[in-house]
């Protein structure tokens, strides 16, 4: 009757083995890691490069990354205080687009591989997922891609940690400037049409932006929210319209954005205001739109005065093979150029970095810039494609901002 | 009413065959009662509407005073129903220990433990299969893997045992040692319904008979004369034969 | 109404036409491919290749690329799915053999194509025009898609039932165990039915890579909307894969028109849920 | 005699391993944690699946339930009690669920649950964006590592305990009949659909609370966070590997498989996706019934 119970002196054996192989694994990754050399600083990040996130990470942060410790490398290195140079070692891993994985993956480079420094992941969530482990291990926390509005709360909460994106308010505020102008100037009604994306970022920039219309003045004539998997855009753009409104609004992902507006294209829906969210900026918006980009407004937006940013663009073209998109490349560019300079003043120790880079002026691609309350507010909100480039347009009282020029002209 | 089957009425239709029409007979207290017909008469349908694999229609099946016609299989075999299955069902994964030991853990007087262990071995010894628990069923040879479901059946410690075609496919010395099993059955006063087509069996072993076709009764009564009735010859070999 | 109805339709039509390939891999060559949706993404993006790259237009590039994918699952069949078929006691260890290794494959596929062509969303725009159907406006590429799911559909069918070599598949998809005993050699048969499904994935990649934007990690979204289709309509049912597709397409349609497009996709696995619920066996399939 | 060596042996084993994080560093006390995270969900899973081979996809419909269920309640509720209500509110959508699925078999029980994890996921993403529009939640609970690793391993304490236990009394062994054969398993006195509901439930609540009790570690939750479908795949492939029909075979698989990851992701972040595709399929070659059977078939050709 054996076969019946457990055996369990077998089981143990086995239990006990399977321990000791995990504990062979465990010292062997040990022994790895802490090979490395010497007089280089080791900088750490981990970076979705497969799963759902990998799309948004390699168009805005990987390609920067690897751009800057490209550039860092290639001028001799970090330079430190001393007038030294010490190259950049990188330790990448990826984290699978799992939040679990992220925050291990923090804790490793964090306590195993004893990094000098480390970059943040892709996404507003996984950031916030690892801003309390850099906070405890002390690291600069430098959330590039991160759009929220509660970037005063976390400050307070982690002192050492950096936002770079805004928050939606900021985009909402901004987009209702052009559009009370438009209406001012007799462009547009005062009916809006709006949709975004079920998610973290969507509902951020539409709970932003319905207070915001509303105090504008303008009637919200259709609100809808849809699931980040949604492929098929014929309904939404004939309800929005079916309105007669003469904005519409979406805060979009990649692949909604690209689809909503070869929808908008087939369906002949041209209206006055054509804002769509992420990945109108990104370069391959001119092939998905053939050609036909002029007028359509997005987050972010550039100077193309600006000789630096031209600068910068061309640069990203020749080492990674791609432009850079029109919104969050040029900012998490710029956090390391900050990032470059702080160590060039005080050194690798952390929280002098973390004080500098609070307290600091530094030079970057987007000209002089200088953080409030850990934040960067020097930001273009909202742009606009005109003539073959995604110019910035507000806020309009900054030196460089371009006309919004509307109507949208129609699609061809 | 100590152990007393009583089925009235009972039907069920598939779709639109009506497999049983209307049965009714008894098994009365320690009785072994062949049920008899051609293949498709619904001898099988009957049987597993008593054991609870299917519900009935139409009628009603009382056993020991209960009514099982709504039950379902493991109320079933609480009431004291046990059955075989007409191609042997064995569980591959358990040991010939552990198929019996099943019925005696869930049957109806719940034994685990040490105490089952030794019933276990005890229903074994029973069947013929004494010492052989440790073995796994797949390498039971055909009248073992019989022999381990009539003491899996038996492990329940039904009081009316359904054996279905149990002695079907034995050759003739293993025909006698099964005979002897059920016979034997019956002298501990249990009650058995039996569905077989070998007449030298049902002749050995059934004291009274009930013969189907088509889904209907055609004749019931002592098994002799019953074997001998015209309707039964000609349900069996067709109307050219009667 | 009718404007939402068409639109439905059109959608439909690429879920049906992503659908007819699965279901045939499932319901005769008894793969349940997991890999299924990768496959149609590595059809995008040679598709892709083709029209940047060399200018080939994705119409002409069916005619490279799908018999590619016969090819290529013909292989797989043969190489990994083969031994498989061979040691499986039973058709349930099959199943949970082959949704396993064909796991491994989704991901063996996603990170080649990971490290070919990174993880960037890549689209291009190619006969994005509007044809005016009974007076909506739809896209053209998106009707393409229709169109094809229609003629591969009723093609398969008249091939199936018309024809001594579908009368083959057909007894190897209804009882594989007896098959050989009328001389049909089910190895055979089980591979070319798998390379027609994997036939039918990249011409359902192709079609899709004309108006949708798809990135290396985006194939599972496919296989779990082809896969839902295959239930609905019933296990190995073409045109059970048909119709589910289509009604799909109508139910989403009519969903985001008149109650919210935010529900879209919890009203898809609604109806899915309580149809396996009702009829297991689904729409087109055999009961029990 | 033996068995009490045995229990002294298990019981120093686990003070071992509940001192790990004082001897570790932090990030070793992270590997534990997430091992310890997947070893009681491949263990919790295995307990329903492993017996009755219905393979479910719907564990991360379970683990998502636990996680939103803190981000909701922690600022609301004591956090015993937050636990208490997320394993509730597990065990209440498994019975639910349980009832109206568990006579679906194979393929379809499959594509069902696949199909419940994406519904919870769409109907809690459309509850937060139209009722409460606060689609991200914070959870702030001053826990660390290894305040959630002691709360797991407890967790796994109780679900091997739980495993060991039905193993050895009479519904592990109705169990395994129920997975060779319901109707004889039913005709042998026992009630299928109750076991399977009542183990359906047991198993889903211990994922819930795997869940509930991770959740703290991410700070920030949303849908696309706590119901990744990745989490489904991975439990499943750790249990079958190790072999869900023993004991200790969802940790026997689990343990080097999230090793493995782990160093796979470390040490080739550009080629993860095709090693641990080919390695899976090298699995279901080569060790079709999991590590341990693979290994008792290794010692038995040893000794023979």
């Amino acid at each position: 009757m054996n076969s019946l119970g457990i055996s369990w002196a077998g089981s143990l054996t086995r239990l006990a083995g399977g321990l000791a192989a995990a504990s062979l694994t465990l010292a062997a990754a040990t022994g790895a890691a802490s090979a490395q050399e010497t007089d280089a600083v080791t900088i750490g990040y981990a970076i979705s490069k497969s799963g759902p996130n990998a799309g948004g990470a390699d168009m805005t942060v990987t390609p920067n990354y690897e751009l800057w410790v490209h550039e860092v490398n290639e001028r001799g290195g970090l330079t430190l205080p001393d007038g030294s140079q010490r190259p950049i070692e990188v330790i990448e891993y990826d984290d699978r687009s799992s939040a679990e994985e992220v925050v291990r993956a923090v804790e490793r480079l964090a306590t195993q591989d004893k990094v000098d420094l480390i970059l943040p992941p892709w996404g507003t969530g996984f950031n916030l997922a690892v801003a309390p482990l850099m906070a405890r291990h002390g690291y600069p926390h430098l959330a590039g891609a991160a759009v929220t509005d509660k970037a005063d709360d976390f400050v307070e909460r982690w002192d050492t940690s950096f936002w770079f994106m805004g928050g939606g308010e900021d985009y909402t505020h901004a987009l209702a400037e052009v559009l009370i102008e438009a209406r001012d100037a007799g462009t547009i009604n005062n009916s809006v049409a709006m949709v975004s994306v079920a998610d973290g970022f969507g509902i951020d920039l539409v709970k932003a932006a319905r207070p915001t219309l509303e105090e504008a003045g303008f009637e919200i004539a259709y609100d809808k929210a849809f699931p980040p998997q949604t492929s098929d855009f014929a309904t939404i753009i004939n309800e929005a319209a079916g309105t007669g409104a003469d904005t519409f609004i979406a805060f979009s992902y990649p692949p909604h954005t690209f689809a909503l507006t070869k929808q908008a294209q087939v369906a002949s829906y041209n209206p006055a205001v054509f804002y769509l969210g992420v990945g109108a900026g990104f370069p391959v918006y001119t092939n998905i739109s053939g050609g036909q980009m002029e007028g359509v407004m997005s987050l972010g937006g550039i100077d193309p005065d600006n000789a630096l940013n031209a600068e910068y663009r061309a640069r990203h073209e020749a080492v990674i093979g791609r432009a850079p998109d029109y919104w969050g490349s040029v900012l998490i560019y710029a956090s390391l150029q900050m990032l470059e300079q702080a160590i060039e003043r005080v050194g690798l120790d952390k929280a002098e970095i973390a004080k500098e880079l609070s307290t600091g002026t530094f030079d970057t691609v987007l000209g002089e810039t200088k953080l409030e309350n850990n934040q960067l507010r020097n930001i273009w909100w909202t742009g606009q494609w005109q003539d073959g480039t995604f110019v910035a347009v507000a806020p309009g009282d900054r030196d460089g901002a371009g006309e919004a020029s509307l109507p949208k002209p129609a699609w061809q | 009413m100590n152990g007393r089957l009583e089925i009235t009425g009972l039907k069920k239709r598939f779709g639109g065959l009506t497999a049983v029409n209307g049965v009714s007979f008894a098994v009365e207290p320690g009785e072994v009662i062949g049920l008899l017909g051609p293949n498709g008469s619904g001898k099988t349908t009957v049987m597993n509407m008593v054991s609870g694999a299917l519900r009935a229609d139409a009628g009603s099946i009382r056993f020991d005073g209960v009514e099982l016609t709504r039950l379902k299989p493991n109320k079933i075999a609480k009431h004291g129903v046990a059955r075989t299955f007409q191609l042997v069902r064995p569980l591959p994964t358990l040991s010939v220990a552990e198929n019996v030991l099943l019925s005696f853990a869930f049957g109806r007087k719940r034994h685990w433990g040490r105490e089952a262990q030794m019933l276990v071995e005890e229903k074994l010894e029973f069947v013929g299969l004494g010492g052989r628990g440790g073995e796994e069923v797949g390498n039971l040879t055909y009248i073992d893997q019989k022999r381990m479901e009539l003491a899996r059946a038996l492990a329940s410690e039904p009081k009316l045992l359904l054996l279905d075609e149990w002695l079907a496919g034995l050759n003739p010395s293993e025909l006698r040692i099964g005979i002897d099993l059920v016979r034997h059955l019956q002298g501990l006063g249990m009650s058995v319904l039996l569905v077989e087509h070998i007449m030298e069996a049902v002749r050995a072993l059934c004291s009274r008979c009930v013969v189907m076709s088509a889904g209907e009764v055609i004749a019931s009564g002592e098994s002799e004369a019953v074997l001998k009735a015209p309707q039964v010859i000609s349900a069996y070999l067709g109307d050219d034969h009667a | 109404m009718i404007e939402n109805l068409v639109n439905g339709l059109v959608l439909g039509g690429t879920y049906a036409l992503v659908a007819m390939g699965l279901t045939i891999q499932y319901g005769i060559a008894r793969i349940m491919n997991l890999a299924f949706g990768d496959l149609i993404i590595a059809a995008c993006f040679g598709t892709f290749v083709l029209y940047s790259g060399f200018a080939l237009s994705p119409v002409l590039a069916l005619f490279l690329i799908v018999p590619l994918g016969f090819a290529f699952n013909y292989f797989i069949y043969q190489i990994v799915m083969r031994p498989l078929v061979a040691r499986a006691p039973n058709s349930e260890a099959l199943e949970v053999d082959s949704i396993l290794v064909t796991f491994g494959l989704l991901f063996v596929i996603q990170g080649i194509l990971l490290v070919i062509f990174g993880g960037a969303y890549t689209s291009y725009s190619y006969l994005n025009t509007p044809v005016n159907v009974l007076g909506t406006i739809v896209a053209a590429n998106r009707l393409v898609a229709f169109v094809l799911a229609l003629i591969f559909g009723a093609g398969i069918l008249f091939v199936l039932f018309r024809t001594r070599w579908g009368t083959t598949l057909r007894a190897v998809a209804l009882a594989p165990e007896s098959a050989p005993l009328y001389g049909i050699d089910v190895n055979a048969s089980a591979r070319l039915a798998f390379a027609i499904g994997g036939a039918l994935a990249a011409s359902g990649g192709v079609v899709v890579s004309m108006y949708q934007t798809f990135t290396a990690t985006a194939g599972v979204v496919f296989t779990m909307k082809a896969l839902i289709v295959v239930i609905l309509g019933g296990k190995g049912s073409l045109t059970g894969a048909l119709v589910a597709g289509l009604l799909l397409g109508v139910v989403e349609t009519m969903v985001a028109a008149y109650i919210d497009p935010g529900l879209t996709l919890a009203a898809t696995y609604t109806v899915f849920l309580l149809l396996l619920l009702v009829r297991p066996s689904g729409m087109f399939g055999k009961a029990g | 005699m033996k068995q009490t060596v045995f229990i002294l042996l298990g019981l120093a084993v686990l003070a071992l391993l509940a001192a790990a994080p004082y001897l570790l560093s932090d990030y070793g006390t992270a590997l534990l944690l997430g091992m310890t995270g997947y070893i009681t969900l491949a263990t919790a899973w295995a307990m329903f699946s492993g017996p009755t081979r219905y393979v479910s996809l719907a564990t991360v419909a379970f683990f998502g339930i636990g996680a939103y269920t803190v981000a909701v309640l922690s600022e609301v509720l004591p956090y015993p009690l937050v636990l208490l209500v997320a394993a509730l509110i597990g065990l209440t959508v498994a019975i639910i669920v349980g009832l109206s699925t568990l006579r679906l078999a194979g393929v379809y029980f499959v594509i069902f649950t696949f199909g419940l994890a994406e519904l919870v996921r769409q109907t809690v993403t459309w509850w937060e964006v139209n009722v409460t529009e606060t689609l991200g939640r914070y959870i702030f609970l001053p826990f660390e590592g290894r305040h959630i690793y002691w709360q797991l391993l407890a967790l796994l304490v109780v679900t091997l305990l739980i495993s060991w236990w039905i193993g050895r009394s009479r519904y592990g062994l109705a169990l395994k009949a129920i997975g060779d054969d319901e109707t004889v398993a039913e005709h042998a006195g026992i009630n299928v659909p109750g076991l399977k509901l009542a183990l359906f439930a047991i198993s889903a609540t211990i994922i819930t609370l795997v869940g509930a009790i991770q959740a703290p570690r991410w700070t920030y939750i949303e849908p696309s966070i706590v119901f990744n479908p990745t989490v489904s795949f991975l439990t499943l492939i750790m249990a079958l590997l190790g072999g869900p029909s023993k004991l200790w075979g969802p940790m026997v698989g689990a343990i080097p498989l999230f090793l493995l990851f782990e160093w796979l992701s470390a040490n080739f972040p550009d080629h993860f996706s095709i090693l641990l595709g080919a390695l899976f399929i090298m699995i279901v070659f080569f060790m079709p019934k999991g590590i341990l059977a693979k290994l008792e078939d290794l010692r038995a050709g040893g000794a023979s």
